[in-house]
């Protein structure tokens, strides 16, 4: 992958950007996320199929922020919808970031607003077909059956909260679970504890979250909890009408309203 | 259905500009209704968390009600808008996961709408009791490690 | 440990009728926390409210907990008490045992067992409540009166009189309103002009008074003290410094044939005009839509004819910003036209005409100079119908209200007709008539006693027009419903009054409620006629509901002392209901991670960035802030707040949270 | 235009000049008119003051007919049947459990789906500009339009404009060149039923409607329903004996009318039936309207 080399090379050289975060060699032919801050390490970066995860996580990191900005970093299209998100959830600016894309087959940086959300928008989520066919599965069942299908689930969640690390939009340095005045979430990871935590991340990702699957990959016990963020979205799109991570400078979908928001089960 | 004898425990969420005011209004003109619900009063329908719909359930409670101004009438000009998308997207999550959305009844009860009122607590006790109690979330407690003393 | 004190009320009999009040207050004593629970007959009383001071001072009180009335009704009340015992009042709640709990239930076990519920509740609430402040607020001591009708300029006049600035803001060309298109007034039959005139002109000299006419309010924002306006100054087509109101243009001016809104329609006015000869500003306005230079770009002879040049064709719509403390609204009524009426020929007779019209033929500045003359064909009517009750009360018409103005305006009517055609036949057929004011009655029997007028008891079932006569067909239910049929050369409608053009568009840019007749509604019919529920906006006279030139005076005079005391302080108190967010010490400085939903989502652009930096300047973090003038308490943002960084005084997440798990202990 | 059409009783007895120039005149209006087959009484004389459901299955067994020869719309000349079926139809619509026992009752599946329309909806329909470039001649006579009430009322029923004040027929007669003037008897009553039981009392309401039309110069009053017509003009000795004068106004059809200006003569038309001799063009008596004295 010389030409993203070659990129992140000129990049550090040049001082424009103080850090490249890609993804790099890890053990026994695992990726594991790289953070380039020297142009002549440039040649750890490498990208290829292996490299599904989103790295827009670490930019709301303090130990990043500490390096500071501008920073390049290497971006699948559900990492540049996060980017585009955050910038519209006021946690950056657009020229504070430096997305490195594949288009097509070349390697290319995005730095403008306009071609930022013209990318994030041309590159929509597409789900490969054991989601998509676990997601009819689970529209399928009956309310009882869903109750059944995601107790079971939920069971093996022990709280470890992997998912809530893993998200790039889960940037809250006191978690709600955090908060015991008044307790909002049961601490205990029961049936019930279980239900509000991921209750809460759904309704506190609804219309925010754009799909990137980081959540249900860094889940230890394997339960598919991005569905639930999925659910929280699709209910935003298609009866709010709104849509993620694709334009810098909208309020999020929770946060306005549209007098003719449409529903039928208001007496 | 099942039983007719279940007296089911129903909490309602009211602002205190239109519902809470419609509610007295029942009591101005002696309107009776049912005794199952216990109101409680928040000054819009925008600072109803659904938290607390979730709180209620998880401590017991077999039916919730949230009430609050008609569209174009909040007080506040936006807060029953603001409520509206929550709920739209947390009755869509709570029936994803498995949750009866009919335990939940939202409603717009003006404050002239005092026989309304009453009208939304008596159909809200007779459907929640022909739901029965809070099964799912019944289920759920059991397996409670231990019980909840009041904090 | 908090000591909670619980007074549960009888309220005589409304609540003790079906709670077992003893029980309630025994029960409560045992709540833990609660060191102090007693039941009284009348806690809203004085002895009432001493026992809760003397309560607070000896068994040193941390919170009380009044189980009576709705809040929304003693709230303040209790609240006071407690504040003079030396208690915050913010620790003290109502608990609603009367109208959520007594009135609405059977007298039962579960009755009185909600009741304990409730009162256990706002006992867990009041444990976590935090002694609470009053912001201050600063008022701009200006008011701004919309609408120019005799309420508005009595309003306008009376707070200019208490040493504030007014805006008022009149959408006509004139002030004056419907009182101005009156020939006399009842019941004392004096000139509406002569009552009316003087007092225009004091509006117009006063020094703090600022007379936008031709202009309307477009929006309102902020709150009470602190209101912004916008006001649209329409386009008069005319400089107001130099036009000295000589009325050349208007003898100019070609185009004379447009229907005179002044005069109801029955006469006309020149394209560039004056409604009436007594208006103020004496400053004629240019009718766009009919000047022929606003359609061809032609003509402008009034530009040539005008001394003065003071015409400006180019003159554009204003936008002003104005900061006003408080709002008097007096946008005043209207009438139902006659084509209201499908059984009187739906408005095709010239000859019925309505009330206001039939003011407009008696006035003598009106369109046949105060000689009587019919509309068709300029004859003077030797016998008129008068019909009262023209669709006011009729629920089948959606109008189930009484006008309450008609009876009196329709006997003066029929009077002042009898002393301008005295060999002339006055009929009113009538339900009942209310003449309940002072001097009123007496008004009515003279009109039929000295002035002869047939007060016919009936409904007019049908109007048809034959051989140029209005066959008027009713029933004299006083005679056994006989059926009557007046051949009548004229037909006077007492019409409906309802509420004016735009009035909903008003109501809701200014947030005030309004009733499905579009008329304004009160905070309280009985004890708050004159204030809305919104703070700081007032109203008066017809808006509010239709009422005679008396009423409108006393309720504009009532809005401006209501206006005046908001004046006579020189900050105003708020509700300390406000949100706040959370500030920590460094180097966390507040759990706000600055994703600013909440700043997106306030009604009220109450909540700001503030950027918090060390001490040589570099920025931290920037984190969301409210402020307290703005902030109204919705707690929209609060229950919005992901990471729970906002709360809201009085509804704090741990009070209301505590209210919930209370319940299901 | 293809469209059904029900007689009803009137329009094949005491006003068969009424279907007779309807028929008369469809072709020039390119009109098609299927009779529905087997229709039966609507019970607008008498049925819906006695059995309930009896008034609902005699129009409903109709319009059932009327769908198994798949109309679309049926034209329902007199106003009284229009009136009955159009009031089925609305109950029935509303109310399915009724539905379900009336088609039982008849026997027959009732839908509902047909349009049912009044003689005006077809003429206004069908008497366009360029049909009526084709009349040989004008109507061209000062007439005043009578409309009694079923024409109009219920209003739910048949969704009229102006109800107190109506224009419908002005507005055809003007196509067709006649001069239709405004009076106030339009929708007044002419004491319909009692044309049998109290006929002094037909001759008193009717006579102040003759009177009116009279003094606002009229050489005709034009109707749409048999009812009207009957009581104007069946009962004219009636109504001169009450009103002690004598009037030869005639009283015509619309469809009489439309015929007139297609040339057509008068036993083509029906005119011969009336009891009024309907000779407009020397019936002077109705230009000497001023005091309205009569021989």
């Amino acid at each position: 992958m010389n030409q993203l080399n070659q990129i992140a090379k000129e990049l550090l050289t040049s001082q424009k950007v103080k850090l490249v975060i890609g993804y790099g060699e890890g053990t026994d032919g695992r990726v594991r996320p790289v953070f380039v801050r020297k142009s002549e390490d440039a040649s750890q970066l490498i990208w290829d199929d292996r490299c599904r995860q989103n790295l827009a996580v670490y930019l709301n990191k303090t130990e990043i922020r500490e390096i500071g900005f501008p920073i390049a970093i290497v971006s699948l299209p559900a990492t540049v919808r996060s980017i585009v998100q955050l910038i519209a959830e006021h946690q950056f600016q657009v020229e504070d970031v430096i997305p490195i894309v594949q288009e097509g087959a070349n390697v290319t940086t995005i730095e403008n607003k306009e071609r930022l959300e013209q990318y994030a928008a041309a590159n929509p989520v597409v789900f490969p077909p054991f989601v998509v066919e676990e997601i009819e599965n689970i529209r399928n069942k009956s309310v009882e059956e869903r109750f059944e299908y995601w107790q079971e689930e939920l069971s093996r969640c022990f709280k470890c909260y992997a998912c809530r690390a893993a998200c790039p939009l889960c940037y809250c340095e006191r978690c709600i679970t955090d908060v015991n005045t008044p307790q909002w979430v049961c601490v205990p990871p029961h049936a019930i504890g279980t239900f509000e935590w991921h209750m809460n991340r759904a309704m506190h990702l609804a219309g925010r979250c754009v799909e990137c699957g980081s959540c249900t990959i860094a889940c230890p016990v394997g339960i598919p909890i991005g569905l639930l963020t999925m659910e929280a979205t699709r209910i935003a799109r298609e009866e709010l009408g709104y849509e993620p991570g694709i334009k810098c400078d909208v309020p999020a979908a929770l946060a306005t309203f549209r007098p003719d928001d449409k529903e039928s089960f208001i007496l | 259905m099942e039983n007719e004898s279940f007296e089911p425990k129903i909490v309602a969420f009211v602002c205190n500009w239109c519902t809470y005011a419609g509610a007295d209004l029942t009591g101005t003109s002696r309107i009776k209704y049912a005794t199952n619900v216990r109101i409680i009063r928040f000054p819009c329908t925008g600072r109803i968390d659904y938290n607390l719909i979730l709180k209620a359930f998880e401590r017991g409670a077999d039916g919730v009600i949230v009430s609050g101004c008609h569209p174009n009438d909040c007080h506040y000009t936006s807060g029953n808008f603001h409520a509206r998308r929550r709920w739209i997207v947390f009755r869509g999550l709570l029936e994803y996961m498995g949750i009866d959305p009919r335990r939940i009844i939202f409603s717009w009860v003006s404050a002239a709408e005092g026989a309304k009122w009453a009208d939304v607590v008596n159909r809200a006790v007779t459907e929640v009791r022909q739901l029965g109690p809070a099964k799912e979330f019944n289920e759920m407690r059991k397996s409670q490690a231990f019980e909840f003393r009041s904090v | 440990m908090s000591r909670i004190g619980v007074f549960v009320c009888h309220c005589g009999e409304n609540i003790a009728a079906t709670v077992d009040c003893e029980k309630v207050a025994k029960t409560c004593a045992k709540i833990p926390g609660v060191v102090y629970s007693v039941d009284y007959k009348y806690m809203c009383s004085d002895p009432g409210q001493n026992l809760i001071r003397e309560a607070i001072k000896e068994k040193k009180l941390t919170g009380v907990v009044v189980a009576a009335c709705s809040p929304r009704m003693h709230e303040p009340t209790f609240r006071r008490a407690c504040a003079e015992a030396g208690l915050n009042p913010y620790l003290c709640e109502m608990a609603n045992i009367r109208e959520q709990c007594s009135w609405v239930h059977p007298k039962s076990k579960a009755t009185t067992q909600k009741a304990i519920d409730i009162i256990s509740t706002l006992v867990a609430k009041v444990k976590r409540n935090r002694a609470l402040f009053p912001i201050q607020v600063p008022v701009t001591k200006t008011a701004l009166v919309i609408g120019g009708g005799i309420a508005g300029i009595q309003a306008a006049l009376d707070i200019a009189n208490s040493g504030h600035k007014v805006v008022l803001v009149e959408r006509e060309p004139s002030i004056g309103g419907h009182m101005a298109q009156l020939s006399e007034t009842f019941p004392t039959l004096d000139c509406s002009q002569c009552i009316l005139t003087p007092r225009m002109v004091e509006v117009a000299q006063h020094p703090n008074i600022t007379l936008y006419s031709y202009s309307e309010v477009e929006s309102l924002s902020g709150f009470i003290g602190n209101f912004t306006a916008r006001i649209r100054k329409k386009a008069k087509s005319i400089d107001e410094k130099l036009c000295t109101g000589c009325g050349e243009c208007m003898n100019a001016c070609p185009i004379k044939k447009n229907p005179s809104e002044f005069n109801m329609g029955l006469g006309t006015r020149p394209a560039i005009y004056i409604p009436f000869p007594q208006a103020i500003p004496n400053k004629p306005v240019i009718d766009r839509e009919r000047c022929t230079y606003f359609r061809t770009g032609k003509c402008r002879f009034c530009e040539t004819k005008c001394p003065a040049q003071a015409i400006r064709f180019d003159q554009k719509d204003e936008l002003i910003d104005i900061q006003v403390g408080a709002v008097v609204v007096a946008t005043g009524f209207n009438v139902v036209g006659t084509s209201f009426f499908p059984e009187y020929g739906y408005g095709k007779y010239k000859d019925v005409i309505t009330g206001l019209q039939f003011e407009r033929l008696l006035s003598a500045s009106g369109p046949t100079l105060g000689e009587l003359k019919r509309p068709s064909d300029g004859s003077t009517p030797k016998k008129i119908a008068f019909i009262a009750c023209a669709g006011s009360r009729d629920p089948a018409k959606g109008i189930e209200y009484c006008s309450k103005i008609c009876c009196m305006y329709t006997a003066k009517h029929a009077m002042l007709y009898k002393h301008k055609v005295p060999d002339g036949d006055a009929y009113v057929f009538y339900m009942d008539i209310r003449a309940g004011g002072k001097g009123y009655d007496e008004f009515v029997r003279r009109a039929i006693e000295e002035d002869h007028v047939n007060y016919i008891r009936g409904r007019v079932s049908r109007i048809y027009e034959r051989n140029g006569k209005l066959i008027v067909c009713g029933a004299d239910t006083l005679l056994g419903a006989e059926p009557v049929e007046i051949e009548a050369d004229m037909v006077v409608l007492a019409t409906a009054g309802i509420a004016n053009q735009g009035a909903e568009e008003l109501a809701q840019s200014l947030h005030i409620s309004y009733d499905h007749h579009q008329f304004f509604a009160e905070a309280h019919p009985k004890l708050r006629p004159v204030e809305t529920n919104t703070a700081g906006i007032f109203l008066a006279g017809a808006c509010q509901s239709p009422k005679d030139i008396p009423d409108s005076v006393s309720q504009a005079s009532a809005a401006a002392s209501k206006v005046s005391t908001l004046f006579s302080q020189k900050e105003l108190t708020r509700e300390p209901v406000v949100a706040v967010i959370n500030r920590t010490a460094p180097p966390v400085y507040s759990t706000c991670v600055g994703c600013f939903m909440c700043q997106s989502a306030c009604p009220f652009n109450a909540i700001e960035r503030e950027e918090i930096r060390t001490r040589d300047g570099k920025l931290i973090k920037t984190v969301a802030r409210v402020n307290p003038g703005l902030c109204q308490g919705c707690g929209t943002c609060v229950a919005l707040c992901r990471s729970k960084s906002i709360d809201l005084q009085g509804f704090s997440n741990e009070q209301v949270y505590a209210e919930v798990t209370e319940l299901f202990a | 235009m293809k469209v059904g059409l029900y007689h009803g009783c009137s329009l094949e007895a005491s006003s068969r000049e009424y279907l007779e120039s309807l028929r008369a005149i469809a072709p020039a209006l390119k009109l098609e008119l299927e009779e529905v087959q087997n229709w039966n009484c609507c019970g607008a004389s008498s049925a819906h003051a006695m059995d309930h459901i009896l008034a609902l299955s005699l129009p409903a067994e109709t319009l059932a007919q009327a769908e198994q020869q798949s109309m679309k719309e049926v034209l329902v000349p007199c106003a009284a049947c229009y009136g009955r079926l159009a009031a089925t139809k609305a109950e029935l619509a509303e109310n399915q459990t009724l539905k379900q026992q009336i088609s039982e009752r008849i026997e027959m599946p009732y839908a509902g789906s047909t349009e049912i329309l009044t003689i005006l909806d077809i003429l206004d329909k069908v008497l366009t500009a360029d049909v009526v470039k084709s009349f040989p001649q004008k109507f061209s006579h000062k007439v005043v339009c009578y409309y009694g009430c079923l024409l109009v009322r219920p209003p739910k029923i048949t969704k009229a404009q102006r109800v107190e004040d109506p224009l419908m027929m002005e507005d055809i007669l003007k196509r067709i060149g006649a001069q239709p003037l405004d009076w106030g008897m339009k929708t007044e009553c002419c004491g319909a039923s009692f044309s049998i039981t109290r006929t002094d009392l037909v001759g008193m309401m009717s006579g102040k409607i003759i009177e009116d039309a009279i003094l606002r110069g009229a050489e005709a009053i034009i109707v749409a329903c048999p009812m009207c017509q009957s009581n104007l003009d069946m009962r004219r000795q009636a109504i001169e004996k009450a009103m002690g004068k004598r009037y030869s106004i005639p009283v015509l059809f619309i469809t009489q009318a439309i015929g007139l200006a297609l040339g057509l003569d008068s036993s083509a038309l029906g005119l011969k039936r009336h009891f009024v001799p309907v000779s407009l063009l020397e019936n002077q008596e109705a230009k000497a309207v001023a005091t309205g004295k009569s021989s």
